[in-house]
């Protein structure tokens, strides 16, 4: 599975384009996985049609990783502010509890218009969450890490509340598309999550937020100086953090027509903040990948999909899970592959004094 | 003037180098920044590395001292092949480095810094009152008196450019490197370091010493080593060169003379003062950096402020640009009171504050040149008023071309600059949101003659077209040269304001700083 | 450049502060410690039961294990780390200590050493790791934390109990002071870990070291110290304490359990943080981090004599009490050390 | 000083026995609940309290959040509180002798509810009132060899277990396992945990169904898996309870809307309600009077037919 098929095209050059060499080594992880998945079960990449719509596995996949997909895309900008949201997952749980909630006590459920306000709820309170988190970050000076604990310990707790501690099963087939519909014979949660990356990173691409987060992030006493507001700043990454949070809820929620307030979303933080480390964006701050964070949890969810469909029994699943992760961010590190290769040609002339621990910047970030 | 001649002869029979590289090469993605360089560091000897911003100073002692791993060439240390691979290892070979940028740890107390890794232990405990008596005693070698307790975080960039070099004269080196020691000291801390430099020499240690002004190679250097363009342009005893030729050898080429621009405060400043002024300051001050102050700056105005390490200045500049917030006193600028809560306000009302430390509070490493030429000017359009990928390009070359920073790459990291172009871009910034009041703190610190000369050129054209300038250099001279009016700075309190006219001389100039009163 | 005319002796050494940076550098601490009292002197105004000695003793009793483990997530939080590996290290050693006496028969004496050897060798492999390669923390940990848990299960699914005699000895030991107060053996080592850290942290050249390497890493290895290793053993510490925490847990709950410590890396970070520690590095006391432990237990032992709360009040309650505890710590303790 | 052994001092609370129901004879009881994981759980906490306001007894709740760490710390300040008697649910089966001894140093009974501990002293607890994990998995099998009485094999089951290393995943595992592992015609071709909740369950089914040629039961630790995994068979263009045999455990109502729309086959019950049973027990042991060693809450097994009828009686 670590065999590392031939880089297509001229990618793998000399890394000049710093984007298109960022995002390589995930793009390869993730290739690895699914051909690793084609070596076990021959039609895994197989899709059909069936009853208007796409199936197979590779669809499984990008449905149930959409909402990750969501939360990690949130989860980018926050980090590369320097900081870490831990409350996306009791977000998740309090946004599909709002919206089953409304449905379930609504007089038309089914009605797009009651949907709506579902939706509405949800990311309206969403707002206030990440707002609330925002406000301690920036306003406070709370560390982030501690200032999102609080909400994720209460956040689960008011899911909970809301929901009196039931699953709330809802009957709407609206609200079921979002995240179990499909439209065009592609899952709707994957459109709806396509969406919201592309206009995410047009956004924060063709506006200055892009750099000033990564100013904020890279050096914060310098962000100050040349006048960033990075109060603001701070404040809107948490708040779209939390409103991603609240979409991948509604999905996770819609896709089994219930509210779990207890277990929807539980540790999806750490599963994203996985996803945007595999995707090369570092938990220091500063520069940041949203094409390499949709990367990286589309191999965490290959990853659970290849558990599944390998027939890894659940007492061996995480051992397996941990050797991947292993190999993953060994062949993502530069230095790591640097030290290989360096052994492999060192066959012929004698081995260079041990190149130690050698600051690889250039290719870091090359 | 004259060094006693203990210069290490060169002749094949004399003493061996203590430190030889040969053909030592260094290729950084698109550069070539060492193409086959040679030096030889002698017992006894203060030896200079010369070159331009860029040349690849700090780069070849960063591969002599194991922090970059070297592509070709050779290392001997007395006579025997070594490779670093960590620092550690150099310095455990006695060779001890100030690198360029400061690099100590802004989080331990000074005396820890100066001590970190070699303090007194007993039972493998360290022993705290004699790691601060020592520490202490060390800095009184350069006659600081510091709170050897405090955060090393507390204390101006000189200040932590002085207590990075105690620590490595500290060690019992054989070989001490230092890089651009010089670049923010006064002349006062100059003539200290020197002392030990000399002392040091004088007890056989070879030293190697990095520096952009001419004076003091003369003054202090053996032998020099020039590098231009990553390449050896040759080795020479300091007597076979004159200043001339000296440039002539680093840049390859003929110097644009600085002529014309000295003694530009006579007359005009006044004429300039009698103008309405862009900035008004009354009895500004902070608890514990400045007393309160006046401060008078008028448009096309250049204002020096002389003073001491630790003078204030520094502090007394971050007053009028937002970046600490004063506690007494107000400012108007264009006769209207302002609060200056933030750099945000004071950059709203045209005013920019080059910071002296580069590293810490000015680039953003990580991003490109580009991004960190345009940051403040996008930082005060706003987020949703982005500059054109197109613009960026435009201003980002223009800038490049127009300081000549190099490489003439907008899309390199800007943290892989070498620290004269890097500041370069600090400059870039700034001067691009055209400002109404520039504030520049030391902004020639590590900039080649060459660079210094055009810089200096620019500060004059911007004020003849109506900027005001609060100019802060360690460089008496430079401020000499450049301001119409020169604010005075002694123990953290304005002592004084001088008309730059023909009555002050630099003698003057430092006897106000020294006693605190005009004579 | 012989106009050496300014007399230095002129500029005498400054004052810049009224205190001295050594106790600014204090008073989050004391805050935090200000604020724990008044939360104890809440409870025992408002319960039966809480103002006693034996209420304190119990936090310490019943907090114990997580000290131990938030100890060693100090000494990797101060380099600029993370170890997310430390619940499921506790959950190895809970495992292996049970099974190996249990199903065994290995004397309690032989494997302790064993696993305190484990853990420390794991932690210090993911230093390794680390270190070499230039990987994220956060990586090679969460794929260390993967790991122990998955060899978890793969001894046993199912949790196994202790019956070993000494081992239920060393749990059930109570030592009995004045009063008829009692604390238990693995308070003892706790004290005696978190003193330990102290004088480590504070005065010897690893601990200084540690904090120079979260200041700046690169500048601390231009400055010639020892990052390499300074970060291995930083991890390496990490693992040790948590599996001695193991230990001190298996001796609680006497018993190995898979499911043993389920995000017990959170709290252990959550109380190192809430002590006062940066989790960017370089600035942080182990005391503080004691009493971060003591925050968080404080608040359980409120919520648990408090007894009306139903399951999602309980939570709401944690976090609210958290929540009022964080901002009063940041308006009393000044926003010097503001988050980065 | 300190002494190793034993109270040496102070206030050593009084004997084991005897009733001494505090002020104003109301009993209180300390309740450590092991979390809200569940909707089960919840229906298991709700009738806790209140039965406990119909019996007039003072209930100290404790939530522990799956910890069981958080449980002993709840003894503890119940103990500290002195509580007439501690219920509580334990997390897992082993460790606890040594807070349950502090209870009994201190005179406190105990009851267990829900899954029984192991220890070897027995003096530790007066009752255990609860359910059997493995009885049930055994119940689930049974009904599963008796539905195939008379067909041919092979029938190909896939499991969708519990939190990997829960009591009840062990249990009910095992108890089916240990009923259709006689019978050569079973063969479990895929087993995965599903922890417990919809979303996995459906997630993991939805990879089943995949990678799995022929399916024809489904086993499923709890209805919230069942239910997601119908969903996911469902959209595979299968009829779950036709197509697909869908056996499950707990008996929530969901589930037996599910029943009597044809798509879960049997619901082996597993009641939470056992709060009236808790209270009698509480009342009886605080007055000192003998109860029997173990009481087990009345469950059933609920096939198709009988779901309509049960349906409008179910409380959970
Ligand atoms: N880590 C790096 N990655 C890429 N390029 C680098 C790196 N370090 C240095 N360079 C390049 O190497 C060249 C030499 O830089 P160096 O820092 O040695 O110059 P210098 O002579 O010290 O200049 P200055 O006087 O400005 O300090 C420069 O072109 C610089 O951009
Ligand atoms: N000799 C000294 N003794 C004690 N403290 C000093 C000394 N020199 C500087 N400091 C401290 O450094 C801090 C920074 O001073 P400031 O930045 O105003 O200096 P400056 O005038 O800009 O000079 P420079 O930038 O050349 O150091 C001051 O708070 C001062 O306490
Ligand atoms: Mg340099
Ligand atoms: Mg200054």
């Amino acid at each position: 599975m670590t065999s590392q098929p031939a880089p297509s095209g001229a990618a793998g050059g000399n890394g000049r384009r710093p984007a298109g060499h960022r995002l390589l080594w995930p793009a390869l992880v993730l290739l690895a996985l699914l051909l690793g998945n084609l070596a076990f079960h021959h039609d895994f990449l197989s899709v059909r049609v069936r009853d208007g719509h796409l199936y197979g596995s590779l669809v499984d996949i990008l449905r149930f990783g959409a909402p990750l997909v969501l939360v990690a895309l949130g989860m980018t900008l926050v980090i590369a502010t320097r900081g870490i949201d831990l409350s996306v997952g009791s977000t998740v749980a309090i946004a599909g509890a709002l919206a089953c909630g409304h449905l379930s006590t609504a007089a038309r459920p089914d009605s797009v218009a009651t949907t709506l306000t579902a939706v509405a709820l949800a990311l309206a309170v969403a707002l206030v969450l990440g707002l609330a988190n925002g406000l301690l970050v920036s306003g406070l000076g709370v560390q982030p890490i501690v200032a999102t604990l609080i909400l994720m310990v209460a956040g689960r707790g008011v899911a909970q509340l809301i929901t009196d501690g039931q699953i709330v099963t809802v009957t709407s087939a609206p609200y079921k598309t979002i995240g179990g519909g499909y439209w065009l014979l592609l899952p709707f949660a994957v459109l709806l999550a396509a969406v919201l990356v592309a206009l995410t990173a047009f956004v924060i691409r063709r506006s200055a937020l892009g750099m000033l987060i990564e100013s904020v992030g890279g050096n914060p006493t310098a962000g100050r100086l040349v006048g960033i507001r990075a109060g603001g700043l701070l404040a809107l990454v948490y708040v779209f953090s939390a409103l991603c949070a609240a979409v991948a809820g509604l999905m996770i929620s819609s896709n089994v027509s219930s509210a779990d307030g207890n277990n929807a979303g539980l540790w999806i933080e750490l599963d994203a903040i996985l996803a945007v480390v595999v995707g090369g964006t570092a938990l220091t701050g500063g520069r940041f990948s949203l094409g390499g964070t949709v990367l990286g949890a589309l191999v965490i969810q290959t990853l659970s999909t290849t558990v599944y469909t390998l027939g890894v029994p659940p007492e061996t699943t995480l051992v397996f899970k941990a050797f991947v992760v292993v190999i993953v961010c060994l062949v993502q590190s530069p230095v790591f592959r640097a030290k290989v290769i360096r052994r492999r040609r060192a066959t012929t002339p004698r081995p260079p004094a041990t190149a130690g621990a050698t600051p690889q910047e250039q290719e870091v970030r090359a | 003037m004259t060094p006693p001649s203990t210069a290490a002869p060169t002749g094949a029979d004399g003493p061996r180098p203590v430190l030889e590289a040969h053909g030592i090469s260094k290729r950084f993605p698109g550069v070539l920044a060492l193409d086959g360089v040679a030096l030889r560091l002698f017992p006894g000897e203060v030896h200079a590395l010369m070159g331009e911003n860029g040349a690849g100073k700090s780069t070849l002692i960063k591969v002599l001292t194991g922090v970059h791993p070297a592509d070709g060439g050779t290392v001997l240390v007395d006579g025997r092949p070594h490779t670093f691979t960590d620092p550690l290892q150099a310095q455990r070979a006695g060779i001890s480095t100030v690198y360029q940028e400061v690099n100590l740890c802004p989080n331990l107390s000074v005396a820890e810094n100066i001590l970190i890794g070699r303090e007194p232990r007993r039972f493998g405990l360290i022993r705290w009152s004699e790691v601060r008596q020592r520490a202490a005693r060390l800095l009184t070698e350069l006659e600081l008196g510091l709170d050897v307790t405090g955060l090393l975080d507390a204390h101006s960039l000189a200040v932590q450019q002085l207590v990075a070099i105690v620590r490595a004269v500290d060690v019992s080196a054989k070989v001490l490197v230092l890089d651009e020691p010089t670049s923010s000291l006064d002349r006062e801390e100059v003539a200290q370091l020197f002392t030990l430099v000399r002392r040091l020499r004088d007890r056989g240690v070879a030293i190697l010493f990095v520096t952009h002004f001419l004076d003091q190679v003369f003054d202090l250097c053996d032998r020099v080593t020039v590098l231009r363009g990553g390449r050896l342009e040759g080795e020479y005893p300091i007597t076979e060169l004159t200043p001339m030729t000296l440039v002539q050898r680093m840049i390859g080429g003929e110097l644009a003379t600085l002529d014309g621009l000295s003694g530009r405060g006579q007359g005009e400043g006044a004429q300039r003062a009698a103008a309405e002024p862009f900035l008004r300051a009354r009895g500004l001050a902070r608890t514990g950096s400045i007393e309160p102050y006046d401060l008078d700056i008028h448009p096309g105005e250049v204002i020096g402020l002389a003073g001491l390490l630790g003078s204030g200045r520094t502090e007394a500049a971050r007053l009028l640009f937002g970046a600490d917030s004063a506690d007494a006193g107000e400012v108007s600028v264009e006769g209207r009171k302002v609060l200056l809560r933030s750099p945000r306000h004071a950059i709203a009302r045209g005013i920019a504050f080059c910071s002296e430390n580069r590293k810490s509070e000015g680039l953003v490493g990580e991003l490109t040149v580009r991004e960190n030429i345009v940051l403040a000017l996008q930082a005060a359009r706003g987020w949703t008023r982005p500059l054109t990928r197109a613009k960026q390009d435009e201003l980002a070359r223009h800038w490049i071309e127009a300081l000549d920073i190099r490489p003439a790459e907008p899309e390199a990291q800007v943290r892989h600059l070498s620290g004269g172009n890097q500041q370069k871009v600090l400059l870039a910034r700034w001067l691009l949101t055209e400002p109404r009041l520039l504030i520049l703190d030391e902004p020639t610190r590590g900039i080649d003659i060459g660079a210094k000369a055009e810089i200096q050129k620019l500060v004059a054209r911007l004020a003849d077209e109506g900027t005001a300038v609060l100019f802060i250099s360690a460089e008496l001279e430079e401020v000499l040269r450049l301001s119409h009016r020169i604010a005075v700075l002694r123990d953290h309190r304005m002592v004084a304001t001088l008309a730059n006219d023909d009555t002050v001389t630099p003698e003057r100039l430092l006897t106000t700083i020294a006693t605190g009163t005009d004579s | 450049m012989s106009t050496g005319t300014v007399n230095a002796a002129a500029r005498p050494a400054r004052r810049v502060a009224a205190v001295s940076p050594g106790t600014r550098a204090r008073v989050p601490l004391i805050v935090t410690a200000v604020l724990l009292a008044v939360m104890f002197a809440v409870g025992s105004v408002r319960y039966d039961g809480f103002l006693s000695a034996q209420v304190v003793l119990n936090l310490l009793i019943d907090n114990g294990f997580l000290l131990v483990v938030a100890v060693g997530a100090t000494f990797v939080i101060l380099t600029g780390g993370i170890d997310l590996s430390i619940g499921s290290m506790v959950a190895l050693s809970t495992m292996l200590t049970a099974w190996l006496v249990e199903s065994h028969g290995w004397p309690l004496a032989a494997v302790i050493p064993l696993v305190l050897l484990v853990g420390a060798a794991g932690g210090a492999l993911m230093g390794w790791v680390i270190h070499t390669f230039e990987i994220q923390p956060f990586i090679v940990t969460l794929a260390g934390m993967f790991l122990a848990r998955g060899l978890c299960y793969t001894i046993s699914t199912e949790s196994v109990t202790i019956t070993d005699p000494a081992t239920t000895a060393v749990a059930q030991t109570r030592l009995y002071g004045p009063g008829g107060l009692f604390v238990s053996i693995p308070v003892l080592v706790a004290v005696a870990v978190l003193l330990t850290a102290f004088v480590v942290l504070h005065h010897t050249r690893f601990g200084r070291n540690l904090y120079a390497l979260g200041g700046n890493e690169s500048s601390a290895r231009l400055m010639g110290l020892p990052t390499g290793t300074t970060k291995i053993a930083a991890y390496g510490v990490s693992g040790l304490c948590s599996a001695l925490g193991g230990l001190l847990l298996t001796f609680y709950t006497l018993s190995g359990y898979a499911l043993h410590a389920m995000g017990m890396e959170l709290d252990a970070i959550a109380a190192t943080v809430i002590g006062g520690t940066l989790l960017t590095g370089g600035s942080g006391f182990v005391l503080g981090t004691a009493l971060g432990v003591l925050v968080l237990g404080m608040i359980q032992t409120l919520v648990n004599f408090q007894g009306t709360l139903s399951s999602w009040w309980t939570r709401i309650v944690i976090g609210a009490l958290l929540l009022v505890f964080i901002v009063l710590q940041r308006l009393m303790g000044g926003r010097r050390h503001a988050a980065r | 000083a300190c002494s190793t052994q034993g109270p040496a001092s102070g206030p050593a609370p009084g004997p084991a026995s005897g009733a001494k129901a505090g002020s104003g004879g109301r009993i209180t009881m300390g309740f450590a609940q092991v979390g809200a994981e569940s909707g089960w759980r919840t229906a298991n906490t709700k009738s806790v309290q209140e039965a406990a306001k119909k019996a007039g007894i003072e209930l100290k709740f404790s939530d522990a959040q799956q910890k069981q760490e958080n449980q002993i710390k709840a003894i503890r300040t119940f103990i500290q509180q002195k509580v007439d008697v501690i219920a509580f649910s334990p997390v897992v089966e082993s460790g606890w002798d040594t807070v349950l001894k502090e209870a009994k140093d201190a005179g406190i009974p105990v009851i267990l509810t829900d899954r029984a501990v192991d220890t070897k002293d027995t003096s530790l607890y007066k009752t255990f009132l609860g359910s059997d994990f493995v009885k049930e998995g055994r119940s689930a099998g049974e009904w599963l060899t008796a539905a195939y009485a008379n067909q041919q094999g092979p029938v190909n089951i896939v499991e969708l277990q519990g939190t990997t290393g829960s009591a009840p995943a062990n249990d009910r595992k095992a108890g089916f396992a240990d009923v259709i592992r006689g019978d050569g015609r079973f063969r479990i071709v895929a087993s995965q945990s599903g922890e417990f909740t919809r979303a996995k369950g459906k997630e993991v089914m939805q990879a089943f169904l995949k990678s799995q040629k022929d399916i024809d039961v489904l086993y499923a630790h709890n209805d919230d898996m069942a239910l997601g995994a119908i969903q996911a068979i469902e959209e595979s263009g299968r009829k779950p309870g036709t197509d697909i045999k869908v056996i499950s455990v707990d008996g929530i109502k969901d589930a037996f809307v599910a029943m009597t729309e044809g798509k879960i086959n049997v619901v082996v019950e597993c009641n939470p309600l056992l709060g009236d049973q808790l209270m009698d027990l509480a009342k009886k042991v605080v007055a000192g009077e003998s109860v029997p060693a173990r009481v087990e809450t009345q469950e059933g097994v609920f096939p198709q037919d009988k779901a309509a009828a049960a349906l409008p009686s179910r409380k959970y």
